[in-house]
């Protein structure tokens, strides 16, 4: 698909990440694909699997070639089974092993739930803590091109609502490298859930191995009249809506929640009691979505805060689209945030 | 049986297979224009089976699709102007713009629909062929998966339920030997465990793929078995898929498979093959070949005329059919 | 199991029904049975299939010998698969039948998710209207008696966020009847989550067939003070709840919403309006589910009227646990209503 | 390899199916007092499945169980006090009180937790000898599961995977034929089609499931295999539940199996046919047999007192457990 026509590739907004001292520009993928040779590097115990992770396009590039260093026997294609290989991995890692599950798309994983919920979540527990499963699923999110119902699917909110799941959406290519890192370090199961518009973006990463640690959010740009959080992609859509903001004199704040199970309660809360204005901008469904336990934890928590409605920007209740004229209409960007900005701006004047 | 084929069925057999290759190569060679912004899956090599399977349907009877559907649903008989405005995204597509190429659809011909989750259509056409049987309709319903889905834990459950109640569905297995670039040993060890049912619970065939006689044939005794209520038929087809796995033109560059592995199955062509041996056979005449060639360029120029001038969904209309009703 | 010993078998509040002129006492698995029942005697497009509709427990009760009467054609038994018979249950829709598909449990519904989401749920707007799936599936929600982490989970949280699917979770015998008939005569997706606690109920439910509109809610009492928005059991917990805030001088009005997908915007809203205050009460997870929404989209649309953070009443964001003291610190009730809502009515005076 | 089983193994196999019966016999009898506030699945009549399988295993082999996992866990070596806690929901119990009799685990033994998912547990046991052959541990990894989890689509899943492999694992199919109150007919039409996998592949073999030397001496082979690097097997074994689905006690008021089929499988008890066999063999005298009987009655009642006077969860506590670390 030519995916260079819907979105060029770019040089990431300038984040202010906290770098190394070996920091490189790298490309996103090549973030992750870094991580994971580090972790098969370091840790026997990891395993890298997934329908293709072994073929010439290597996951977008995150996993390309790692099973000509490391072996086919820890980087290994599977069969088309994805919820028999999720139980796979999470009895391979209850045996002691470290797996990364790759899938090209979060739809796949609607396969997989019951051994994600019903399993994954649950073992450590249901078993009063006996047993634990450092698992960690990598699916990445589709947009464009026609991708359709069923190959674009953000389906960060069906996960956030699963206790026993952590949940991570990085949007920078030193977070795609650090929590991939911190992840396969962790003892539970956690789901990354990456964006393909973050694939075409190139960043600043430190060659050794680190990790930025989950639930931690991080503010991509302090501002005072309002907040908005902001989460993978999002984040880029709201940097360049902050740009526009503030030609019209609104100083907007961006935090980065980058975990979504467990949030980071305290950045977000103080942000809100600084600006007293909260939007929320997630990639996926409005309804019953992320930013809809975001706002309703503001709302329950930050009450007194609050100088106007909670704002929410998210796609449509619908099924993807597949028509670009229809896409167009389907996918919120900066100028939602924008405009859903300026009318909370005028709350309360 | 093959020869108990007629020349005019032969030359129809011939001319399904024509008309899908063609209009996938006119695809092709447009796509690099970026105006069909839509993943497209060649079905370039698996010609025999679509169009070996649907002739024995009738538009009443049902077929179940997946992403690599544009055979199958040409050769069930659905609009071609419609397939193209859908690649062209445009609201005359048979999905009216919201399916693309992975969601063909033409219900007025029995197309009910095309999954592109692996496997996903396999239950579906399963329950079709329920439907069937629970309205005593006397219809079949056909099932296009391919060796990825087969290892998906739906096709036996499927086929268990196929089975225990005896439906008038056919499994028609597209082995073309790879799921993206991931070869099929890298995946499954040995022949699919199908092929062992009892054949008085299921009929079970493997023929070669790319002979529209052979899948012609053993898809004809599998409706006849359907429509007398005598239950379920699997159908190994053996094939390659001549194309990349997603978008235009080859992938040999990409070194995941051997070039000479591709040119063995070039040279089995299963329209070439097809057009050369009723040639010699006398079943056709050049003139009758050129004939086809000829009303299908037609077509399809009128197709794409159709699609390209067609409107483009509005946007406002973005959360138009979420619901029936 | 002993479900006696934990829910004794009670006569449901009395909330006040519009009822039909043939009304008389009967169990809520009756008013489920007598649907069916119905439905299959009105239109030869029904039928209802699951594990274990056809047998001596007949779902709790709810399928109850309807086999007998109608033939195992029309109702009947199914293999464990259920992901792939949700899928045949959605082709025999699609080819013109009306499936009610039984579980006994809505963790088994994890097994569905890929033709539940991926399909059902798509395949009308996917396909630009040209099909359609006039299906419903139906899950008991387990509680107590051990049921555990793997028995018990009360899933509307996930189906409340997918777009295509309607979600419905009665809390009365009447209720239970009329929105079976109305979500078998739904031409799309329809899920049913029902509580295994209502099953302890007897209501009114009128004899002739009939249906409650999908998409609306009911208020179960009129009050001024505070609202409280209930699901499913949940209704009769806030019901209890209101009779001891009475004393306190606190008038509670209590909204079911009955259906979750579509949600009943007006009623709520009006609600607010009048009270200022708002409590929602749900059966489920609070991070991302049901609550999360309902109060997300009343903060948003709502905000001038509230004059007290928006408070949420569900189970902790943990598996369900087995044991029966954990399974008391676990559940939240009338009691946990009523403190929160005193807790409300503190605010801004 | 019958007549090779030693005296002493024999007598070991036999006081292995007594202990298990004489739990469960246990736990039918104090049920109804309602002290253990969890549902029970009981494996009366399956004894023999369990404890031929486990008499091959050592504490690193790893079992896989489900919601009938009583005789599964005791077999493996599962502490019986820790069992006995866990039904009365104590914080002693094997999963502290959070789990309940679906969710037994023992890892000081090699039981990895057992899923009340029907077939949950099937790819998690093969994942587990995934984790063997990747560490090289010469292990075996054991997955019990029954008829109704056979249809799951996991099973298919998980067995291409292993064949794929060649993964230590064994699928122990206890076919009971019945899941709840539904005969298998309702279900499945004839055998299984694992049973007809290449031999090259994966070993099968079909056993008696109420003889435990059949189960043991298949069990056997499986198990040498798996230790050799020879890859997974699958035993079938026939079998049959004396009890209710769930609870204590008979279902025949239910009327949903023939009470003659119960009445002929009661006579069929592994527990009692091996008894009369080892008695009459010289294998096992009376004296043996009450020395046996007594000291299962002192474990059990030592059990139970644990259980009854141990600790309960705390309510403050019930977050606890949620994550790792
Ligand atoms: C459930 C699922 N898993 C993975 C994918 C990604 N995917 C799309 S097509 C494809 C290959 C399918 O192979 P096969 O079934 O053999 O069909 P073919 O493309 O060869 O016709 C894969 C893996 C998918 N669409 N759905
Ligand atoms: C996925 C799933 N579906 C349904 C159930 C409900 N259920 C619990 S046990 C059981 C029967 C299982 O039968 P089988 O696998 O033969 O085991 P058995 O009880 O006979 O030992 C069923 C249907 C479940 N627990 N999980
Ligand atoms: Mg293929
Ligand atoms: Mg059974």
């Amino acid at each position: 698909m030519p995916w260079s026509k819907i979105k060029p590739e770019i040089e990431e907004p300038d984040f202010q990440s906290v770098l190394g001292n070996t920091c490189r520009k790298v490309a996103y993928a090549e973030a992750i694909r870094e991580a994971l040779d580090q972790a098969l590097e370091l840790d026997e115990r990891v395993f890298v699997m997934g329908q293709g992770v072994d073929d010439p396009s290597g996951m977008f590039g995150a996993t390309l070639n790692l099973h000509k260093k490391h072996g086919r026997t820890r980087v290994f294609d599977t069969p088309l089974a994805e919820n028999g290989l999720t139980g796979i991995a999470i009895g391979a890692a209850i045996g002691g092993m470290r797996p990364v599950y790759f899938h090209n798309r979060p739809d796949f994983l609607l396969l997989t739930m019951d051994q994600l919920v019903n399993h994954a979540s649950k073992w450590h527990y249901m078993f009063g803590g006996a047993v634990h499963v450092p698992l960690v699923v990598w699916a990445c999110i589709g947009r464009g091109w026609g991708s359709a119902a069923q190959h674009s699917q953000a389906l960060q909110g069906l996960f956030m609502h699963i206790p026993g799941l952590k949940l991570i959406m990085p949007s920078t290519c030193y977070d795609a490298k650090g929590l991939m890192l911190a992840s396969i370090a962790d003892e539970n199961p956690v789901i990354i859930l990456e964006h393909r518009y973050n694939f075409k973006h190139t960043g600043l990463v430190p060659e050794e191995p680190y990790r930025v640690p989950i639930g931690k959010g991080v503010i991509r740009k302090t501002g005072t009249d309002i907040t908005i959080i902001a989460v993978s992609y999002m984040v880029t859509e709201a940097y360049h809506a902050a740009e526009t903001l503030k030609s019209d004199g609104i100083d907007a704040e961006i935090v980065d929640l980058r975990t979504l199970r467990p949030f980071d309660e305290e950045i977000i809360l103080s942000s809100l009691a600084k600006t007293g204005r909260v939007l929320i901008a997630d990639t996926g469904w409005k309804a019953g979505g992320v930013t809809a336990e975001i706002a309703a934890f503001l709302c329950e928590n930050g009450f007194s805060s609050l100088k106007a409605p909670i704002s929410r920007v998210a796609c449509p209740d619908i099924p993807t689209p597949s028509g670009f004229t229809l896409e167009e209409a389907f996918y919120p960007g900066a100028k939602d945030i924008v405009i859903a900005s300026r009318k909370l701006m005028g709350w309360g004047r | 049986m093959k020869d108990s084929v007629s020349p005019d069925k032969l030359r129809q057999l011939y001319y399904e297979m024509l008309r899908i290759r063609r209009v996938q190569l006119k695809i092709e060679s447009l796509y690099h224009l970026d105006d069909m912004k839509t993943p497209i899956h060649m079905y370039i090599g698996q010609e025999a089976i679509a169009a070996g399977v649907c002739a024995h349907l009738g538009k009443e009877d049902y077929i179940s699709s997946n992403h690599r559907g544009h055979g199958h649903y040409l050769a069930k008989g659905g609009s071609l102007k419609r397939l193209v405005a859908e690649l062209y995204c445009r609201e005359t597509g048979c999905s009216k713009g919201r399916g693309g190429s992975m969601h063909l659809v033409d219900t007025s011909v029995g197309h009910m629909g095309s999954s592109s989750i692996v496997g996903g259509g396999i239950p579906i056409g399963t329950g079709l062929s329920l439907s069937i049987q629970m309205k005593g309709q006397g219809r079949v319903s056909v099932v296009f998966f391919g060796d990825g889905a087969a290892e998906e834990g739906v096709l036996y459950e499927s086929v268990n339920f196929a089975i225990l109640k005896q439906l008038p569905v056919i499994y028609i297995y597209e082995n073309n030997q790879y799921a993206v670039c991931s070869q099929i040993s890298a995946r499954q060890r040995g022949e699919i465990i199908f092929h062992q049912t009892n054949p008085a619970d299921m009929f079970v065939k493997v023929v070669d793929g790319n002979s529209v006689l052979d899948v012609y044939q053993a898809a004809g005794m599998a409706v006849e078995r359907a429509r007398a209520g005598d239950g379920p038929s699997f159908i190994e087809c053996k094939t390659y898929r001549l194309r990349g796995h997603a978008g235009a033109g080859s992938d040999v560059h990409l070194g995941y498979r051997p070039s000479e592995e591709i040119s063995l199955w070039e040279a089995r062509c299963p329209v070439a093959d097809f057009r050369k041996r009723l040639l010699q056979n006398g079943d056709m005449t050049a003139g009758d070949d050129e004939f086809m060639e000829k009303e299908i360029a037609d077509e399809i120029d009128e197709a794409f005329l159709f699609a390209q001038t067609s409107p483009l969904p509005k946007g406002e209309e973005v959360e138009k059919y979420l619901f029936r009703g």
